[in-house]
């Protein structure tokens, strides 16, 4: 009935079986070594299996065995592997000259005589002889073992010599080496033999048997390759002869292809070709599989025997691939040993199921028969017990129908077997990291413990599985209904609950099974639901657990089932409202979203909410988890299918301010809904949601409404706090004095004291808001500031507070100032933030340039020479020029300054875009001359806006310019304070040679008709470096008013014409005569 | 980008804008039931911060979502973030934008930074600095197809634009989580 | 970047068109989302077609010179499913239906592209998903100065759009929406 | 159970995160659709394991037992499709294969595209339902 055990030999490698006789360990200690040494087997060394016999008695005798049909011999193997020697080596001391060598010989003839006679199977008969001493001639040795070997009738091949004295070990060695090529040979023999025995027209049972044989033999050779071909070739022909096989015969048939399957994959496996194993397996389960059970001795009978026979295979191939694994092969998620065991479980299940059935369909009412038809012990693979021996139809016919009743009472549903399996499976799975196909595995071991009579257990596994989520739609339906089923039946309360809300679930376009809203109506006004299963039970069983239910519902029941994992017939979300931190003493809005998901409206006896208060890491505050440490409860709530209602609460953090501090999170831990009420008897539910869940409701991976998902809002000690509503972005003209007006409001929900606005440089995001400066109230300028605002302030109030400041540098820079104040009645000073923009640009812009006295602008002005520089300002707001100063560089000396150091007359005023000019002459002096620009120095503007009482000094720059070199430098002097009509005037050209040569020059005038001339009209004159040469002429004007000024022109061929040109042209362009003084004269 | 495109995103972000409005307006009453003043203010607030960037962005992240979904249908397999990021740059920029990104550099170290230097969505601007800060909120639809294209290869990302110069914009792409 | 302009399997015009039509969707989603009622939405939308509208006439008019000046609704509706629609719609569409006079007609669009992928809800029936072109289509027809009201109707097989001429309006600016 | 054809049985298509997106099932899975649909699930156990080194979309066979066999298919944005097919039909060739989880990846692109679907929730539309029709009739 059970699949049929292989046997021991199977397990481990076969070994050549070889007895030693002659040695006597005990009392000769030289024995013991060499005993020892055969004894102790080691991998790298031949597979030997040695054994000590004390003589030919031991030796095992042919067996008649009794004729009956069948296909393999369990014991046959064992045959070879424990009886069966492939030799016997037979020991004895003797030295070549012993002194009495003629009786030795014939003792050992004797002994060799009648252990030859006693062996059967024609193993091998070896003699060792152990000697102390060598001899000196080889020959003799020769001689002694050629007369030794003739006497025993053995060839010289099976004697060996050791010699005691020598290295044992080594001999050890070499001996063995001899035993295995003796060993090999005699299984070659057998081989042989058995492979020439004709099989009488090929029954496929002696085909297969000598296969198998032949596959054995060769494993015993150690030649595992051609085992497996054999093996092959038997397994091949069970295959093969599959359709011709008799009813009676399937079992036995199903045994031996098992057996030979086994040993093939192992083999694979050992070659280290598990694919092939694999294969090979999976081939034999499509080959084996899916015949028919047949229906000897009995239909059910048969196909139990079948499902068990899979199941064993199964996991005895899981065992095979397990084994390699442990040898280091690697498998994967597709195919592991796991696969296999799982194979085992199902096959098991069915067995298991059949069993239960067959025990419901026929129970058998007759006692055990006696004698036992399974008692007696089968010879073959396979065989029925109630079928050993030759039988006469009658008996065999009566046998067999005992024997049916006896395995129907002998059979029972094996759970733990079935577990184990699964067990085993899923700890496979897990290995290799298969979530889903554990996740199977569970729910079959839940099927499997339902099936046992443990619900509990097995609901424990279900539920787990369902909370796991993401199974299959119709397997998670089924699977709850399973639930609900064994739930319901075994009067648990809160599990079929907790199933029925699941089942309640329903799509909008889904229709609800009727049963499952009267299971929840009923229970939760605690009256017993009728039965749902009644069709499934017996009349009684639904008497009893309907009666169950009553009594249970009787004394009033609370439970909370937690749907935080679950889909359920509500879907619950729940938010704050709000991003920002809150402060201890606010009310924190928070909304939940109610969706009943199924298709009758259901009123709760109330939603509450619980929110916990956490650390910054989010981690609990607070021992136990049902301690809430807000809570919000809403009574009475009636929700509509599929249409979410929101219900909106406020948590007041004052309530446990004490305990809330700084960077605590306020979290929304739990939603719960209830149903019943807890003072009264009856039915009270809770269900359950947990922050996970409310948050995880949102399915929608691509939304970005953020606010939709706070869970938790952190609290901070800052109640609201202090802005700005006033100036925010201020003009001002750089380094003026601007003010800007700040209007301060409360929009704390406290009172203040102590307001200050405070600037710091260290605080600022921007590096140019530290060239801000800021007038303090003691009309000082400062880089810092700090500023009372406000003593007090209520809620709401606003305070205007005008911030006088400088800016200075142009561009706009931002201002962060730091708001200060204390909440009136607590010490620490609260801070907060007001931004300010300042964009700040010149008050004028400067142009200057330098002119010659004649007022002709010049790019570059003659060293030596007298200039006029002028400088105009346009004004870009509406100001007042109180003073100016000139900063001259020194290549210039301000021939005379006109206000020097002290204020303008009168302000010069000057409206937005208005332009002021002011000039002043300068003479150029420099030392070098270099023909390169000069700087002509800088200009102070006092100014200020108009209005404003604070001006401000301005430092601009002048214009750079060209100093050239100037070798002679020309002057004029007028003789007369006023040239006067037809009056002579003295006019004196002053040269000066500004070189270290001496130059040549000629100066002429050219005459103009205004002027009456005396003096050399052209004259060539010697400048000597360094002294001015007069050239003095005498005019006389002969008209009045402003007559160009009589020229002088002055060529010298060592120096250009334009050079003289350029020093020329700063003498006077024209001169005012006066008319005749007749006038007064009278 | 087409005309007809062109003028829907216009619309998009018109909407978007007149819709920031009136979000205050619109939030249910009964949630100031029983709250003090300075609560509701935040109520107020929470309420509001759906703002014309967040509305245009999520329809981006649609939009880029079901792009990339179908864009790498026809594509052979794409797994390695590299691999992602040059889909990002070609076939996909290609296919929204109507052109390939102009440059594509890395810290490699999840920062991407993508540069387009004649971004579409800003050719109805005039060239140069001055509408860079009218400009931004036709970033947001962009950034937000761009976002949703990663999310839909599997990469959590923060896409942030810079344009100092229309129209010219950089995305900066600094990716958060691989999901799996 | 690499060289390859056109990169492989993208079908750049097809991938535009898809653009829109999805773009269009998400836009529609996002104001089911910020609107609870349908016909909220449907005036959003005609507002963004109206003023689609009114960009669209000019750059059609700019572009097709040839187009014949409409004299009536039955010139203007063929212009309407000749030209126009298929310009910017990229599918053509037949007119049919003429009601009270030649004042009303029916622009018939066989597989509109927006409608490409939806799948419109039981519970959102009432919604006119391709509002937007029956606003553009108003919108166009105000910037030539002629008055329409429109819905936009999705039928089972494809999207009609219901034109009714109100009258041609005199000022000579095309009126801005309110 | 014998099947002509290609014996499709389940179409199933899973998101990011395992979320269950759409599944269908063929006439012949009538009988046995909790099996189907269990071994279409455990299956995604080696898509998972497969996917990682996956260098194309689809991944052929990827599970077996006596009964069915699962073919799968994993798009670039990691959107899962197993086909389980019963075990004894004669199957279908690779070519074939990946032609029907083209039209499945196309159907299913159409199907999300719904502006009415909300990304990442259970799907519901023509596209797949007729796409899944078609491959069952085949």
């Amino acid at each position: 009935m059970d699949p049929v055990e292989p046997g021991d030999w199977v397990t481990g490698r076969p070994q050549q079986l070889i007895l030693l006789t002659g040695l006597d360990p005990t009392n000769r200690p030289l024995h013991n070594v060499l005993l020892a040494a055969f004894y102790n087997r080691t991998p790298d060394r031949p597979a030997f299996k040695v054994r000590l016999i004390a003589g030919d008695a031991d030796l095992p005798q042919k067996t008649k065995k009794k004729k009956t049909r069948g296909i393999l011999r369990k014991e046959w193997p064992n045959k070879y592997l424990n009886h069966v020697p492939a030799l016997v080596v037979l020991f004895m001391d003797l030295d070549w000259d012993h002194p009495s060598w003629s009786e030795k010989l014939l003792e050992a003839s004797s002994k060799t005589e009648s252990l030859r006679n006693s062996i059967q199977h024609e193993s091998r008969l070896l003699v060792v002889l152990l000697q102390e001493k060598t001899t000196s001639f080889p020959s003799e040795g020769e001689e002694k073992a050629n007369e030794f070997c003739h006497h025993c009738q053995m060839s010289s091949k099976q004697l060996f010599v050791v010699n005691t004295a020598g290295d044992l070990s080594s001999h050890v060695g070499k001996l063995e080496l001899a035993f295995h090529e003796h060993a090999q040979a005699f299984y070659q023999a057998k081989i042989k033999t058995i492979r020439s025995r004709s099989i009488p027209n090929n029954s496929p049972e002696l085909l297969v048997r000598q296969m198998f044989k032949l596959g054995f033999l060769s494993e015993l050779r150690q030649d595992t390759h051609t085992a497996l071909r054999n093996y092959k070739l038997a397994y091949d022909h069970c295959q093969n002869s599959q359709n011709n096989w008799e009813m009676a015969d399937y079992f036995e048939w199903r045994s031996v292809a098992g057996l030979l399957n086994y040993k093939i994959c192992e083999l694979y496996f050992l070659h280290n070709t598990p694919r092939d194993a694999i294969t090979l397996m999976n081939k034999h389960m499509s080959a084996f599989f899916y015949g028919e059970p047949g229906n000897y001795p009995s239909a059910q009978l048969a196909g139990i025997e079948y499902s068990l026979w899979k199941s064993k295979q199964s996991w005895q191939f899981a065992e095979l691939f397990e084994r390699a694994v442990v040898n280091g092969l690697t498998a994967v998620a597709a195919v592991n040993p796991g696969t296999f065991l799982d194979y085992a479980s199902t096959h098991f299940a069915t067995a298991n199921r059949m069993i239960r059935e067959l025990k419901a369909t026929s129970p058998i009412s007759a006692s055990y028969p006696n004698p036992d038809p399974l008692a007696s012990a089968v010879d073959f693979y396979g065989q029925r017990p109630w079928r050993v021996g030759p039988l006469d139809t009658a008996t065999a016919l009566h046998l067999e129908r005992a024997a049916i009743f006896a395995l129907q009472l002998r059979l029972h549903e094996n759970h733990d077997g079935l577990m184990t399996l699964l067990s085993a499976a899923s700890m496979q799975y897990k290995k290799y990291g298969c979530p889903r196909l554990h996740r199977k595995i569970m729910i079959e071991s839940g099927d499997a413990q339902a099936a046992a009579g443990k619900p509990e257990e097995a609901l424990k596994l279900w539920t787990h599985v369902l909370r796991e989520g993401t199974l299959p739609e119709n397997l998670r339906l089924t699977l709850l209904n399973k639930a609900l089923w064994s739930s319901y039946c075994n009067v648990l309360l809160k599990e079929t609950m907790w199933s029925v809300i699941q089942l309640l679930r329903v799509e909008p376009s889904g229709t609800l099974d009727p049963l499952h809203q009267e299971i929840f109506m009923k229970i939760c006004d605690a009256k017993t639901p009728a039965n749902p299963f009644s069709t499934q039970l017996a009349e009684n069983q639904v008497q009893h657990i309907s009666m169950l239910w009553k009594q249970k519902l009787e004394e009033s029941q609370f439970f909370t089932v937690n749907c935080s994992k679950l889909s359920t017939f509500v879907q619950v979300s729940a938010c704050f409202l709000q991003t920002e931190p809150v402060s201890v003493d606010m009310q924190v809005p928070l909304r939940v979203t109610l969706t009943l998901q199924t298709s009758f409206p259901i009123t709760f006896s109330g939603v509450r909410v619980s929110a916990y208060h956490c650390e910054s890491s989010g981690r609990r505050i607070g021992t136990a988890d049902d301690q809430a440490t807000f809570n919000v409860f809403r009574s009475n709530i009636t929700l509509q299918p599929f249409t979410p209602s929101h219900f909106y609460f406020a948590i007041d953090l004052k309530d446990s301010a004490s305990i809330l501090k700084e960077g605590h999170l306020v979290t929304i831990g739990r939603v719960s809904l209830e149903i019943g009420d807890r003072t009264q008897k009856g039915v009270f539910s809770t269900f359950e949601w947990d922050g996970n869940a409310l948050g995880r409701e949102r399915l929608n991976l691509l939304d970005l409404k953020a606010y939709g998902q706070q869970l938790s809002v952190r609290v901070v000690n800052m109640v609201g706090t202090i802005t700005n509503i006033g100036d925010k972005n201020i003009d001002c003209l750089l380094a003026e004095i601007a003010s800007a007006k700040l209007r301060l409001k409360n929009e704390t929900n406290r009172e203040l004291s102590d307001v200050r606005i405070e600037f710091k440089r260290s605080e600022q995001a921007s590096s140019s808001a530290s060239s801000v400066l800021f007038v303090d109230d003691d009309n000082e300028l400062r880089g810092e500031l700090e500023l009372a605002v406000a003593s007090s302030m209520k809620p709401g109030d606003e305070v205007d507070r005008a911030l006088q400041f400088s800016s200075q540098l142009h561009g706009s820079v931002d201002l962060l100032l730091e708001s200060a104040f204390k909440i009136s009645g607590e010490k620490e000073v609260q801070k907060g933030r007001v931004a300010l923009t300042i964009t700040s640009e010149d008050p004028f812009i400067v142009r200057s340039q330098v002119l010659t006295l004649n007022g002709i602008p010049v790019t570059k002005v003659l060293n030596r020479s007298t200039h006029l520089l002028k400088v105009d300002l346009k004004s870009n707001a509406d100001i007042e020029i109180t003073r100016i100063d000139w900063l001259l560089a020194d290549v210039v000396q301000n021939a005379l300054s006109i206000y020097s150091e002290n204020d303008l007359p009168s302000p010069d005023v000057l409206l937005k875009g208005d332009v002021v000019s002011y000039c002043t002459p300068i003479d150029i002096f420099s030392q070098e001359d270099s023909e390169d620009e000069k700087p002509l120095g800088r200009m102070v503007v006092f100014w200020r806006r108009c209005g404003s009482s604070f001006s401000v000094r301005s430092t601009v720059p002048l214009c750079r310019t060209v100093i050239s070199t100037c070798p002679v430098s020309i002057n004029v002097e007028v003789g007369a304070k006023i040239a006067e009509m037809r009056k002579p005037l003295l006019i004196t050209y002053v040269l000066l040679n500004n070189t270290l040569e001496v130059i040549e020059a000629t100066t002429s005038f050219d005459l103009t008709d205004t002027f009456m001339f005396s003096g050399d009209k052209l004259r060539s004159v010697r400048l000597l470096p360094g002294v001015p040469l007069r050239i003095e002429v005498t005019v006389m004007a002969l008209a009045a008013g402003r007559l160009s000024f009589p020229r002088l022109t002055i060529r010298s061929p060592s120096i250009a014409d334009s050079i003289l040109l350029d020093a020329l042209r700063n003498l006077p362009a024209t001169i005012f005569v006066l008319p005749l003084a007749k006038e007064y004269q009278s | 980008m087409s005309l007809p495109f062109d003028l829907l995103h216009m619309e998009m972000v018109r909407y978007g804008k007149e819709k920031e409005a009136v979000a205050r307006a619109d939030y249910p009453k009964e949630v100031l039931e029983g709250l003090d003043k300075a609560t509701s203010s935040l109520v107020y607030k929470a309420l509001a911060s759906r703002n014309a960037e967040t509305n245009l962005e999520s329809i981006g992240l649609r939009t880029g979502f079901l792009l990339a979904e179908r864009l790498c249908r026809d594509l052979p397999r794409i797994s390695t973030e590299l691999e992602i990021m040059k889909f990002i740059c070609k076939e996909f920029w290609i296919s929204v934008f109507g052109k390939q990104v102009d440059n594509l550099r890395t810290n490699h170290q999840g920062v991407y930074v993508v540069q387009d230097n004649r971004f579409p969505c800003l050719t109805s601007f005039s060239d140069g600095t001055q509408y860079v800060k009218d400009a931004a909120i036709y970033l947001c639809f962009p950034c937000g197809v761009v976002r949703g294209a990663l999310q839909a290869l599997g990469i959590q990302a923060l896409v942030t634009p810079t344009t100092d110069q229309l129209p010219s914009v950089k995305f900066h792409i600094h990716i958060k989580t691989k999901l799996t | 970047m690499s060289k390859q302009q056109k990169p492989v399997g993208v079908d750049a015009k097809k991938m535009s068109s898809e653009l829109f039509a999805l773009t269009y969707g998400s836009l529609v989603a996002e104001m089911l989302k910020d609107y609870e009622d349908p016909r909220q939405v449907n005036l959003q939308l005609d507002k963004v077609g109206f003023n689609m509208g009114i960009r669209l006439a000019d750059d059609f008019l700019s572009k097709q010179a040839g187009v014949p000046k409409c004299t009536d609704c039955r010139q203007m509706a063929e212009t309407l499913s000749k030209n126009v629609i298929p310009a910017y719609l990229g599918v053509s569409a037949t007119v049919n239906n003429w009601e009270s006079g030649d004042r009303e007609f029916s622009l018939q669009i066989e597989n509109n592209p927006l409608t490409e992928f939806v799948e419109v809800p039981q519970d959102l029936t009432s919604l006119h998903y391709s509002q937007m072109i029956a606003g553009a289509i108003r919108g166009g027809l105000e910037a030539v100065h002629i008055k329409v009201t429109t819905t936009a109707i999705e039928t089972p097989t494809n999207t009609v759009i219901k034109v009714k001429f109100i009258e041609v309006l005199k000022d000579n600016l095309p009126a801005g929406e309110d | 159970m014998i099947n002509p054809g290609n014996g499709a049985l389940c179409i199933s298509i899973v998101g990011k995160e395992n979320a269950r997106l759409w599944s269908g099932l063929s006439d012949d899975a009538s009988r046995v659709v909790c099996e189907v649909e269990l071994f279409a699930h455990v299956s995604l156990d080696i898509v998972d394991e497969r996917a990682t080194k996956a260098t194309e979309n689809y991944l052929g066979q990827v599970y077996s037992d006596h009964l069915y066999k699962c073919f799968a298919y994993v798009s670039s944005t990691g959107v899962k499709f197993v086909l389980v097919t019963d075990s004894k039909s004669q199957g279908l060739r690779d070519s074939e294969m990946r032609a029907i989880f083209k039209k499945l990846h196309h159907a299913y692109c159409n199907a999300i595209s719904n502006p009415f679907y909300v990304v990442g929730q259970p799907i519901k539309s023509k596209h797949l339902t007729e796409a899944a029709k078609q491959i069952f009739a085949q």
